[in-house]
């Protein structure tokens, strides 16, 4: 590697539109009347996708990152964008996510006609767009400062998200999460902070050549990685997701569980194998992995003990987040390009977006049954399945896909980690993550049954439900087995850039 | 049409008819479907010559097929007990409010039990195990009964614990597989030199072994069999269990004499032989009987395996595929039995006396294919001790089949006659038919046999005496039936529920352990710890 | 910058500075709300304004000045304000 | 010792302090102010290194105290909603009953409590 | 003497932190964050980074204090909801925050060899941007990206804050001072105010591209001034549903935008300004940035709409 | 002459300091209203002083800024009270 000069690349363009493009449906949103925005969704998130997709098909048939400077200043100085591929495959996964929940949230958040602008439907929009763009941010920034910028969005985005129902228990939550999410972007800005003091600069491609293990740099990673973690939600500092992601409306709860948490795990990721790479000692590495293993355990336990679908689900976040952590001991090696770090590499991704599209598919299942029934207390779902059999299939495979049944990106995912942890020798995660994967079998086959069991006495839907939010959800789950048609090797796609 | 299309077609027919149950029109007809989803299976096993190998494109996950001799003999009767339990299922659940959901069930347990003998790649392999696992939990949870609801409750934790063990298995040969080959044959020859051979190996034997219902781990097999409606029971007992014996000839290292493993497979089987009749015996549920015969019966297979893997040699994998044939129809036909009888109160004799030979013929009555089977698996058992065993199993046996017919004469008398079936007793005479004749026809397949010599006098005296002795000792029984302990189905599963209470204080612990994380000051005072924590071990080097 | 200046400003920023500990004995010693109150802000508010009258030779042009003086004359307001409003709310 | 190091103490205390308050503040409100102090003290290190960075004639590197700046616009933007967020929850304790909440999807998906 | 005086800042402002963290009455410990932020204040001027210095007194001090202050003013009845948590686990949190500030002087106390700087970048490239102050060439040029980006989590908040009305209130005003008992001396203060906090806004906006100050700062001191003058009830808050009000909002970020989008078409990128024209332009960024921050902080601190807006 | 600003300042923080401390220990809100009274006016004075002292820059901005708005926080501190009923007095009596 070499200071060689950082310039725009041809398709770079695609990188301004990407964080922009949502910016300026938020913007319009302020301007134009409630039931215009909604129909303002329908332009900006097809476009977004297809900018998404540009970027994808750019950064592909180029082989490598896509950069633009932004207003020509370099850093150190100025800020640059940059797109290698797991930005894009991320980029990709948010946009596919977020254009199905705006198909899924027609209905829900739409402004009734005639009557005066609503509350919910113009938070809504606005917060689907911010999300979007946060997100966007989040895996094009190459700046730790920027990505502080594009961390708050998020944030700021997130929690209104989580108390739309105005009820006092998501209020409460939101408040939680507000204030946990606080603490952790402290901690990373103090970080940063660190950071710049050391080197000077906070891009994070002149922090890799300058970066070396001294105090002030071991402190300020654990920092951020700490900051992080709590807005990541991994056990132990998970209190804030349960009550946030069970309390949001169902699309809510899909963009959270399904992108929101994977945000602040981007930025991890940038730190540990992009900005520091020769940092990641074997101790700090295990640390983390730890505490994956713990999410895993308590996640999975308590969402085989919950009584309620949304918060089963929510558990079951925790317990999926774990898994992603496992890239820190098994891929370790990547930075000194250990061959089979590449295969954690690959599954950690692979793991992600499954999950990804998995968890938004469950909660919008969750919350068509939810608004069906008029409650989701697991104990009660006998029998809804058959009047809702698309939802429950969506459910299904969702739910298949996180217990790691073939064919489904989460059984993808699982066999790669298990098989890098056998090739790195480090077998206790293995035991974790097939205990993991019982675990999960248990809480899916618990709801599978409930809803497949045939009361006597069918339940009486107290709302109708529309076919084209099941399919919505349907699809999700659909693309989440579709991964699985992955090869089950490492994916020289994902290692575009570095 | 190519030998790879109409193999592939196998198990791709009776997944796109569950597809297709995604319309309104064919959901509503689908049980109508049942009986010819297997068909292709059929075909396949008929027509497909021995060999042949299938890479199906990326988007069908990749997955390579083959059909070899064990795996041709093992799909063509499966598909033929599967032919009969549709139609008995299509009768049955003709005006069923569950019969969409029972279908669904049907049809996913189906195409994964004959994808698991054509499947050549580990990933396929997996992914038709999974489904004839898994699936199977909707046909054992179809009466919403609470012993229906623990059965396939215990199943499922059971199966998935067995999909945990495999997946390990599976991920380990192929780590110790060279290059990126997935196949089932380049994993297990390389699992000699694999460095991690003796956990592959022992989770190898969990794995399947759970399948096949090994003792200790054939708890579930007589809660599900006992739960499951009559058709479901017999093509699980039949063909679902298959899977764990197709695995095991897949996956056990036969070219290599692996000693510690063959004796381990050996002592696991001849208990779980024995074992199987002992607590059978003590049963009063037919169907409870015929699971324990089972466990009996797949001990006594899995210990000619062992005996096959401690030869090094793949000889016995014909014979034992043969005998697993003549289980599969003969125990399907069993299971059949039971509802054809009620269905036919009125002529208890013509039902009594098929399912009499049937019966026994897994005890290896001359002149039926039980007693083919028993001379099949005799040159792999040797001349040892393992043969000894393997008579005293069969005279088990005998008595097992006899306790079963005493019980199953008793419920004919008691059964309530439903209705007259017409499918009922055809899907059991097909079975019967099937049990009697296919032997006949397959047995000249295996290296070095010929019909004739099943009729020398020594081999009928062979097949013979056992079945004398459980008679015998049968009539002795009798004497003392009173006396005889009932032990509930699944033994030794009451100890597993002591340890419910246990359990969930474990599961109470979590959830307090979360409760005290989930307090703000705890929390946020973790922020700091593992900031702290972080910060040294980052510090200090490995 | 002449020593006379220097003097000037020697001489009214220490009588800020002993207005302000003034106020600040007054602050303690006082007993009530109101009567602290009063000590305060008007100790306080002359002093402020002879610190400003010492350094205002050191401004260094009018603008500057200006600047020291509205100063002055805000804290003085608002002051005046803040105090009444307090008391009102105290009493 | 110099000045920045004399404030760079300064802002390790404060950030420790803030900390500390954000742990064992039982009234959000407090955790609020906490987070302020907490913020206080990161924005003060900052501040420290712009000190320490003081070139090319200006009196400190200028920028961190851009972020500085952008830092302390965000995290009143977020003390404002996080206000909003405390008095809206305490509002909803007060009012208790839930009928004055008129939710036409209040009963949707009930058995939140 | 320098030194003692900083030794003196640092000691009370430490002092200062710990006291407002260990009071006991929470407006008490709300009043102490004010006192604190305005020796903040000073701390930045001592630090020479005056932009700073301005917008923690604007900002700190005066717009966070407000919101914090009614805030407990109006929560006072809920004083003693919850306990501290236990002994030991506040001497653990104690010890374990301690450890983290030991760590963090650590750091302070091991400088590099050279402090690592980019003043003299942001100088040299100072005159491309027209600019005078490098710290708005930072925010408007080099770094302009964060800047939009800050412009959007304001707006964001607002939303947020806006989406804890009740559904009714949705499009109402915010009730900030509309139920307040006249006040003679507030509504005078409320009038006299304003003129010279507007004015004074105007110049920090206009000074900021060469001196310090700029749009971030001249928009806090409309916004209190605003404020000031809804919580004397002089003017009441507008209904948030006014279209005026909205256009407010996005002005200066859509301005901004718009701009960052002419790059494209006019100079070398998003975000790039024209040689000739750089400074022109963003003073005039700024100039709609201060109107739109104005009006967002302002609302941010006045809190959700409350008023259901009469027909 | 910066010398002498400087004691200056030192002298005025420490009687600010003083001043402080009485207040606070009173414990009343509106008594610690006057804090922030004292700091403004104390806190100005100091500003200038030690800008002076030090030949800081445009130093009298952040002065004229703390002038405008140090009394912003009790307009609202008083608002605040009044708002929600006369809760003044009880803080005070408390």
């Amino acid at each position: 590697m070499s200071t060689a000069s950082v310039a725009t690349t041809s398709s770079g363009y695609l990188l301004v539109l990407a964080v922009m493009w949502p910016v300026i449906g938020i913007l319009l949103s302020f301007v134009v009347s409630g039931r215009q925005i909604e129909r303002l969704a329908w332009i900006v998130l097809p476009v977004g996708l297809v900018i998404a997709g540009a970027t994808l098909i750019a950064v592909t048939q180029a082989g490598q990152s896509q950069i633009y400077v932004v207003g020509n200043w370099a850093p150190p100085l100025g800020i640059a964008l940059r797109a290698d591929g797991i930005s894009v495959a991320m980029m990709m996964a948010t946009a596919i996510v977020i254009c199905v929940t705006g198909v899924f949230a027609h209905g829900e958040f739409s402004q009734p006609p005639g009557g005066p602008e609503e509350r919910a439907p113009v938070v809504f929009w606005v917060l689907l767009f911010a999300i979007w763009s946060a997100l966007n941010a989040l895996v094009l920034g190459s700046d730790l400062f920027n990505l502080y910028v594009a961390l708050e969005l998020l944030t700021f985005a997130a929690v209104p998200l989580v108390c739309l129902k105005g009820k006092k228990e998501t209020v409460e939550a939101a408040l939680r999460y507000m204030l946990f999410a606080l603490i952790g972007s402290v901690l990373y800005l103090l970080g940063a902070a660190m950071i710049y003091g050391a080197y000077g600069t906070l891009d994070i491609r002149l922090l890799s050549e300058r970066g070396h293990a001294e105090p002030a740099t071991l402190i300020a990673a654990s920092l951020m990685t700490i900051g992080l973690l709590a807005k990541t939600a991994l056990v132990p500092l998970h209190l804030w997701l349960p009550p946030a992601h069970a309390g949001a409306p169902a699309p809510g709860s899909a963009m959270l569980s399904a992108l929101v948490v994977k945000g602040s795990f981007f930025v991890i990721i940038r730190i540990w194998f992009d900005a520091m790479p020769d940092l990641l000692s074997f101790r700090a590495a295990q640390l983390l992995g730890a505490l994956g293993a713990a999410a895993i355990l308590l996640g999975s336990v308590l969402a085989l003990r919950q009584q309620r679908l949304k918060l089963l689900i929510a558990y079951s976040t925790i317990a999926q987040i774990g898994y992603l952590f496992f890239v820190f001991p098994l891929a370790a090696g990547l930075a000194t390009g250990v061959a089979w770090s590449g295969i954690a590499w690959t599954a950690s991704w692979l793991q992600l977006f499954s999950h990804a599209f998995a968890k938004a598919a469950m909660f919008m299942a969750a919350g068509l049954i939810a608004e069906a029934l008029g409650h989701d207390r697991i104990a009660e779902l006998g029998g809804i399945g058959r009047k809702l059999p698309i939802t429950m299939l969506a459910f299904a495979l969702s739910g298949l896909s996180l217990v790691g049944v073939p064919p489904s990106g989460g059984f993808s995912a699982k066999w790669l980690l298990l098989l890098a942890t056998v090739m790195e020798g480090q077998w206790w995660w293995a035991v974790v993550i097939v205990l993991g994967g019982l675990l999960a079998g248990g809480y899916i086959f618990m709801v599978l049954g409930r809803l497949l069991a045939s009361p006597t006495e069918v339940p009486a839907l107290q709302a109708p439900v529309s076919r084209w939010r099941e399919c919505a959800a349907l699809s999700l789950a659909i693309c989440a087995v579709l991964l699985g048609i992955w090869p089950l090797q490492s994916s020289d796609f994902l290692f575009i850039g570095r | 049409m190519t030998a790879g299309t109409v193999l592939a077609s196998s198990f791709i027919v009776p997944l796109f008819m569950l597809v297709a149950a995604l319309g309104q029109r064919t959901r509503e007809r689908l049980s109508d479907l049942l009986p010819f989803a297997p068909l292709p299976a059929l075909l396949a096993a008929l027509v497909v010559p021995d060999g042949t190998i299938v890479v199906l494109p990326r988007s069908l996950l990749g997955i390579t097929l083959s059909l070899d001799k064990p795996g041709a003999m093992l799909l063509g009767a499966a598909s033929l007990l599967w032919i009969a339990g549709g139609i008995y299922a299509r009768q049955m659940l003709q005006d069923a409010a569950r019969a969409v959901r029972f279908a669904i069930w049907w049809l996913t347990t189906l195409s994964g039990s004959l994808g698991v003998f054509i499947a050549a790649d580990m990933i396929g392999f997996y992914f038709f195990y999974t489904l004839v696992s898994l699936a199977a939990y909707g046909l054992v949870a179809y009466d919403e009964t609470a012993a229906t609801r623990r059965a396939s409750t215990i199943y499922v934790a059971l199966a998935l614990l067995g999909e945990a063990f495999l997946l390990m298995a599976f991920v380990l040969l192929a780590a110790a597989t060279p290059g990126n080959s997935l196949l089932i044959s380049d994993a297990v020859a390389a699992l000699r030199s694999s460095p991690w051979r003796d956990i592959t190996m022992l989770l190898i034997v969990l794995g399947f072994g759970l399948k096949i219902g090994l003792v200790p781990l054939h708890v579930w097999m007589p809660l599900t069999y006992s739960a499951a409606p009559i058709p479901a029971a017999a093509v699980l007992s039949g063909a679902a269990v298959k899977a764990g014996v197709i695995g095991l000839i897949r996956f056990l290292p036969f070219d290599v004499s692996l000693a510690g493993w063959s004796e381990v497979l050996m002592v696991l089987g001849f208990v779980s032989a024995f074992y199987g009749v002992a607590i059978g015996l003590a049963q009063t549920n037919p169907k409870a009987v015929l699971a324990y015969s089972s466990v009996s019966q797949m001990g006594l297979l899995a210990a000619v395996l062992g005996m096959g893997l401690g030869s090094g040699s793949r000889a016995a994998l014909l014979p034992v595929a043969f005998y697993a044939v003549h289980h599969m129809l003969a125990k399907g036909g069993l299971f059949l039995a039971l509802g054809a009888a009620a269905a036919r109160r009125g002529s208890a004799l013509l039902v009594l006396v098929p399912t009499v030979v049937l019966a026994l013929a897994l005890a290896g009555l001359p002149f039926t294919g039980g007693q083919l089977a028993k001379m099949a698996i005799k040159d792999p058992l040797g001349d040892g001790v393992a043969s000894v065993l393997a008579q005293i199993s069969a005279i088990g046996s005998a008595l097992l089949m006899l306790h079963f017919l005493y019980l199953f004469r008793a419920g004919i008398a008691e059964a309530p006659a439903d209705r007259p079936s017409a499918a009922a007793v055809v899907a059991w005479l097909m079975m019967v038919f099937a049990a009697l004749a296919l032997p006949w026809f397959l047995f000249p397949t295996l290296d070095g046999a010929s019909r004739a010599d099943a009729f020398t006098l020594q081999e009928l005296w062979g097949a013979a005496w056992p079945i004398l002795i459980g008679g015998l000792l049968a009539a002795l029984l009798w004497r003392w039936r009173t006396r005889l302990p009932r032990i509930p189905e699944g033994d030794v599963l009451f100890i597993a529920e002591r340890c419910a209470p246990t359990v969930s204080r474990l599961g109470a612990a979590f959830e307090r352990a979360d409760g005290v994380l989930r307090q703000w000051p705890i929390a946020s005072m973790c922020v700091a710890l593992l900031v702290v924590l972080t910060a040294l071990a980052l510090a200090m080097p490995a | 910058m002449s020593g006379l200046l220097h003097a000037f400003t020697i001489l009214a920023v220490s009588a800020g500075v002993v207005f302000f500990i003034a106020g600040t004995v007054g602050l303690v010693r006082f007993p009530d709300v109101p009567t602290r109150l009063h000590a305060l802000t008007k100790a306080d508010n002359v002093g402020l304004g002879l610190v400003v009258l010492g350094l205002l030779p050191y401004t260094g042009g009018l603008l500057g000045a200006l600047k020291l003086v509205s100063v002055w004359l805000l804290t003085l307001l608002s002051g005046a304000i803040v105090t009444q409003l307090i008391a009102r709310a105290v009493r | 010792m110099n000045s920045a190091t004399l404030f760079g103490f300064c802002s390790a205390a404060i950030v420790g302090l803030g900390l500390f308050g954000l742990i064992v503040s039982p009234h959000p409100l407090r955790r609020i102010l906490a987070f302020n102090l907490l913020g206080s003290g990161v924005f003060l290190f900052f501040g420290v290194v712009a000190r320490r960075g003081a070139a090319a004639g200006l009196g400190a590197d200028p920028v961190p105290q851009a972020l500085v700046i952008t830092g302390i616009v965000v995290a009143f933007s977020a003390t404002a909603l996080a206000v909003a967020l405390v008095l809206r929850l305490f509002a909803l304790t007060d009012e208790a009953a839930p009928t004055s909440e008129a939710d036409p999807k209040a009963g949707a998906e009930g058995g939140h409590s | 003497m320098a030194l003692v005086f900083d030794i003196g800042i640092v000691s009370l402002l430490i002092a200062i932190g710990a006291w407002m963290i260990m009071a006991r009455d929470t407006l008490v410990a709300v009043i102490i964050f004010v006192v604190y932020g305005l020796l903040m204040s000073i701390a930045w001027v001592r630090l020479s980074a005056v932009d700073v210095a301005l917008t923690e007194a604007a900002i700190g001090s005066g717009i966070t204090g407000m919101l914090l202050l009614s805030a407990a003013a109006r929560l006072r009845q809920t004083e003693g909801a919850g306990a501290r948590p236990s002994f030991p686990v506040c001497v653990a949190a104690g010890s374990l925050c301690a450890l983290i500030s030991a760590g963090l002087a650590g750091v302070v106390l091991l400088p590099a060899d050279v402090a690592p700087t980019l003043a003299p970048l942001a100088v040299a490239n100072l005159a491309d941007t027209g600019l005078e102050n490098p710290v708005a060439g930072v925010l408007f040029a080099y770094r302009a990206l964060d800047t939009l980006l800050e412009k959007v989590v304001l707006l964001l908040a607002l939303l947020g804050v806006w989406s804890l009305g009740s559904d009714r209130a949705w499009g109402g005003a915010p009730a900030l001072g509309a139920y307040v008992p006249p006040n003679d001396i507030l509504v005078f203060f409320a009038q006299v105010l304003p003129p010279i906090g507007i004015v004074f806004a105007a110049y920090m906006t206009w000074t900021g591209a060469s001196h310090p100050g700029g749009a971030f700062q001249g928009g806090t001191v409309l916004a209190v001034m605003w404020l000031l003058v809804m919580m004397a009830g002089v003017a009441r808050a507008p209904p948030i549903s006014s279209t005026k009000v909205r256009w407010l909002l996005v002005a200066g970020p859509a301005l901004f935008l718009a701009v960052g989008f002419l790059g494209f078409v006019i100079a070398a990128g998003f975000l790039a300004y024209p040689v000739d024209y750089a400074k022109a332009l963003i003073v005039l960024i700024e100039i709609a940035l201060a109107l739109s921050i104005g009006v967002t902080l302002a609302l941010l601190a006045a809190g959700p709409p409350e008023r259901t807006l009469q027909p | 002459m910066s010398s002498f600003l400087l004691v200056s300042a030192v002298l005025v923080l420490a009687s600010i300091a003083i001043g402080l401390v009485r207040i606070l220990y009173s414990r009343q809100a509106a008594d610690c209203m006057m804090a922030a009274q004292l700091v403004g006016t104390g806190g100005i004075a100091v500003l200038l002083l030690v800008a002076v002292a030090t030949e800081t820059a445009p130093t009298g901005d952040v002065a004229l800024m703390l002038a405008l708005l140090a009394a912003f926080a009790s307009v609202a501190f008083v608002g605040g009270m009044r708002g929600t009923g006369s809760k003044a007095t009880e803080g005070a009596d408390k």
